[in-house]
């Protein structure tokens, strides 16, 4: 059965306040880098997930928007590539 | 056996040993050592097991009492507070893992404290932290003030322990090396006190808890000849702890010693597997043997240095009541733990490992837990001396002395800690009758009774520095004041002794005076020791030489309210007052 | 009142919680694991505790949201029985549906743990029939996400409708609106940051939780 | 000047111990997910810099290193594209 890499982003909505970026923000001016600006901190996912593509795509999309964020705050995108079959890890 | 290595004494040092402790291991066992059996004996004589500078100087301790259930040399102290319950406490430093991970090395320091009270059979049910940093200026101390905060606030909330009290201070001694000490309480009733044990021959040895990762061996300890393949870069020197884990383990391992099933329990702590394991064989006197294959991993390829040296958190040993195996692992498999027996207690006195169906390791268990011990010469430093010794009759009083009480007031050391102790959850398992702020001790109400726990840590490391001896009986005088403040009559203390490097003549003779101090100021106030930690070679560089850290004896105390409605604090109440001053 | 107090494996204010209902609604309420399929026959109130129900790793309340007893408790809820969901039950009812909305990490990202002051905004709910229109409580928190968010149309409705049943009176967090506590649409699901099970003593340093459980009590006798 | 936009991604080093991982791979075990394996949270982060593209490079490598990560336990990489004249977003 093959196994698929997954990369799942996830963020804020753009119309929500990220108190942790603006903190981020604030910390860097301080640090003399003012020319940083609109910095937004979200979540970076990895996971493998096995069986066919098709399927492992209708799950990864469940999981992402039931499990891994919540649509109420947050956007989610994710990225599917199958893994190479010697895996050197 | 592995081939014996002719060359090993000349990296003794990688070890931890020196040249002479190396000698010393080879006259014990009428043979060279392999590198895994170097390494663990290099482990279990190091300061932080063996206690090699300090244990001499502690038998000037009083240890004894009709308090005290349980004295030094188990996982904490215990006294007796009436009425059927125990008090088991102890303080931790985990001063040089928050110097390189600030949030990390003190979320760990909590985490490895409350697993010494709960592997004594208590319930955690309070923390306190005793915080050193640098100049309250610098970038640098704002950002470990900020993730040691973090830290402990992280482990300490998740899990669901009360953090009611502690100190912060600021001096420049501290600014590369910050002291994290860390004190923790628990509640247990008489009978499900725990001991660290192998207990008898023909018990099992189970490991429970988080797999065994490459955590902690990145320090500059090994060659890496003795290690696995992997990088360096990815052999982490932080440990990462996870609260939500050590809570599985916490209600998996009570509930077991509540059940009866185990007849010994130790966490991993320190030199992991093998420290645990060890003690746990010496206290009972017996030989063990283990099968390393058997040790849960995280990750593929590990050797047997790593297996037995990682420090790994949430991992610990517990030995079952012969006979009731089955039900003690049926009980942990429940918290969906990492549940495997890896050995057996023998009727010898070796310690034995094998890995894929060799013997790696086989040493005596006396000599592993017996660590040489070394006693100095201390001699003070002449310019202390002459600081401690100068006139102040000629130093000028200030003209405003409302502005001097106004600095000092706005000193970070003197100001007021919300800001920190609001990040803790002081509350939680209610039981919180005196919050952090309403006085210098807190007070826990003990459910299901009338009375009270009080506790409070304690030291002033500027007078320590200047007199030593007096410093640190001053710590455990101004520890009991702060505990009759609320109503409380101390029982015993714990101590944590953070100092420099005692090679230097001038440190050795701060930690045999502190030691000192603290031993006839508790005979004097009849607060046994009923255990403690210590952390040396904390030091600052100074041009081109080290420095020590201010000598810091950190003490903490506890006492019992026999009636917890009947306390104090130190907020005026709706006047009027008459304000007396006791004491000359 | 048969309480049920959820037991998910990082609570942590749970014995807090059985120790309160206890004392204040039924002295045989029980802890209900959360791989448990249903809950005890005859349950009147569930109470979801304060804690870290799964580390709280990803969100607050996420995993739990999504754990077995939940589809229980949604039940449970459906049919009107009574769900007090406390800091992170609260966290965990909005992650399930239950009631709308978000909690996000304080604006200040810092956990906070100190008494604070909370205005009833709404007397006639079953969890607040015991106290005074616009009475002023001392209720602790403890927590590091509860900044309430929703969007502006739920937010308008919540006011409209009634269902913002406390406020802070000094906003610990940055909850939109001040809101401390919402009630669902049918009045029988309230989520709160404040904690009102650690203040039903005078012994810890208030006593303004009780009326929340004298509410329950009064209404079901009734 | 031109602006940047960067995306930062910081994963825990491959034998860090991920306890969010860990519990999340848990989770979804137990939601019939069993198919997932190897989970890892990390942090996304989204900044902009203005600047000279060499400059902005050079600090942005800075940034990342000393202030959005900690090398001792953590991993980062980022990506750098020039911001469209028109922004919009
Ligand atoms: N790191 C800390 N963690 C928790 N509580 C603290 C901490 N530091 C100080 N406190 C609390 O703040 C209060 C005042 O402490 P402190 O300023 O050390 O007073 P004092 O020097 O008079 O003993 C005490 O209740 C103490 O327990």
């Amino acid at each position: 059965m093959p196994t698929f890499n997954a990369k799942v982003f996830v963020t804020l909505k753009p119309s929500i306040l990220d108190p942790q970026g603006r903190t981020v923000e604030r910390a860097l001016s301080h640090l003399d880098h003012a020319n940083v600006a609109g910095v937004r901190v979200g979540k970076y996912i990895e996971l493998t997930l096995s069986g066919e593509r098709a399927e492992v795509e209708a799950q990864l999309a469940d999981i992402v928007e039931n499990v891994l964020s919540n649509p109420v705050m947050e956007n989610a995108r994710w990225e599917l590539e199958e893994a190479r079959e010697v895996a050197g890890a | 056996m592995t081939a014996v290595n002719p060359s090993l004494r000349d990296r003794a040092g990688t070890f931890g040993l020196t040249p002479e402790e190396y000698d010393l291991l080879v006259q014990g066992i009428g043979r060279e050592p392999n590198a895994l059996e170097a390494a663990i004996v290099g482990a279990m004589w190091s300061e932080h097991c063996g206690y090699k500078n300090s244990r001499p100087l502690f038998r000037a301790f009083p240890t004894t009492g009709p308090q005290v259930l349980q004295g030094p040399g188990e996982n904490a102290g215990v006294v007796d507070i009436g009425e059927g319950w125990g008090v088991a406490f102890k303080m931790e430093s985990h001063n040089h893992p928050s110097a390189v991970e600030p949030v990390q090395g003190a979320a760990t320091g909590v985490g490895g404290i409350l697993r010494d009270i709960f592997a004594m059979g208590a319930r955690p049910f309070a923390v306190l932290d005793s915080l050193r940093f640098g100049n309250p200026d610098s970038p640098r101390t704002r950002f470990l003030v900020n993730g040691v905060v973090e830290g402990i606030s992280h482990y300490g909330n998740a899990i669901g322990v009360p953090t009611v009290g502690g100190e912060v201070t600021f001096h420049p001694s501290y600014q590369e090396n910050p002291l994290v000490n860390v004190m923790a309480l628990g509640l247990l009733r008489h009978e499900d006190l725990a001991k660290g044990t192998m207990g008898a021959v023909g018990n099992q040895i189970v490991y429970v808890g988080s797999k065994t990762g490459r955590d902690g061996l990145g320090g500059a300890v090994f060659s890496s000849a003795d290690l696995s393949a992997a990088s360096q870069a990815d052999r982490p020197a932080v440990q990462v702890g996870d609260p939500f884990m050590e809570k599985l383990l916490l209600e998996a391992t009570l509930e077991a010693i509540q059940a009866g099933v185990v007849a010994g329990v130790q966490d991993m702590g320190a030199a992991g597997l093998v420290s645990s394991t060890c003690e746990m064989a010496y206290r009972a006197g017996l030989g063990i043997t283990m099968d390393l294959d058997l040790v849960p991993t995280r990750e593929s390829g590990m050797v047997p240095m790593e297996l037995c040296l990682s420090e790994s958190q949430e991992r610990m040993i517990l030995v079952p009541v012969p006979g009731r195996e089955q039900e003690l692992l049926d009980l942990l498999a429940k918290w969906e733990l990492d549940v495997v027996t890896i050995g057996e207690v023998e009727a010898h006195d070796r310690y034995r490992l094998t890995w894929k169906g060799e013997v790696v390791c086989d040493l005596p268990v006396a000599l592993l837990n017996e660590a040489p011990k070394y006693t100095r010469e201390g001699v003070e430093s002449a310019d202390i001396r002459a600081k401690r010794e100068r006139d102040l009759s000629g130093v000028p009083v200030p003209g405003d002395l409302g502005a001097v009480l106004v600095d000092l007031l706005s000193h970070p050391t003197i100001a007021s800690k919300r800001p920190i102790f609001e990040r803790y959850d002081h509350q939680v398992m209610t039981n919180t009758v005196v919050v952090p702020g309403a006085a210098d001790a807190a007070v826990l109400r003990v459910k299901g009774s009338g009375m009270g726990v009080a506790a409070t840590s304690d030291c002033n490391p500027r007078f320590v520095y200047l007199d030593p001896y007096k410093g640190a009986a001053a710590a455990v005088a101004e520890a009991a004041r702060n505990l009759a403040c609320v109503g409380a009559t101390p029982l015993a203390i714990t101590d944590n002794l953070n100092f420099g490097n005692p090679h230097e003549p001038g440190v050795y003779f701060q930690l045999q005076q502190a030691v000192q101090g603290i031993a006839d100021a508790c005979r004097a106030l009849n607060t046994p020791v009923t255990g403690g930690n210590v952390s040396l070679y904390n030091q600052y560089t100074e041009g081109d030489h080290k420095v020590a850290i201010h000598p810091t004896p950190t003490i903490g105390m506890v006492g019992v309210l026999p009636d917890v409605t009947v306390r104090a604090t130190l907020d005026l109440k709706a006047g009027p007052h008459t304000l007396y001053l006791l004491g000359r | 009142m048969k309480t049920a107090v959820i037991q998910f494996p990082g609570s942590n204010c749970d014995a807090d919680a059985l120790h309160a209902a206890r004392l204040t609604l039924d002295p045989d309420a029980q802890f209900v694991w959360h791989t448990e399929a249903g809950l005890p026959e005859g349950t009147e109130l569930v109470f979801l505790p304060g804690g870290f129900s799964y580390g709280d790793h990803l969100r607050s309340g996420a995993i739990a949201a999504r754990s077995p007893i939940m589809a229980a408790v949604k039940e449970h809820a459906e049919r009107g029985g009574f769900v007090l969901g406390v800091c992170n039950g609260f966290q965990v009812l909005t992650e399930s549906g239950l009631l709308p909305g978000a909690l996000s990490r304080n604006r200040d990202l810092h956990f906070h743990c100190a008494p604070v002051h909370l205005r009833v905004e709404n007397h006639q709910t079953a969890f607040t029939g015991a106290y005074e229109a616009n009475q002023v409580l001392e209720i602790p928190i403890a927590h590091g996400e509860g900044n309430y968010y929703a969007d502006p149309e739920t937010i308008a409705r919540l006011e409209a409708e009634g269902r913002v049943v406390f406020r802070y009176m000094d906003n610990p967090n940055g909850s939109l609106n001040d809101i401390a506590g919402i009630i669902n649409e049918d009045g029988n699901v309230l989520g709160m940051m404040p904690h009102p099970e650690r203040a039903v003593e005078l012994l810890l340093g208030s006593e303004d939780g009780l009326g929340m459980f004298e509410s329950l009590k009064v209404g079901v006798v009734k």
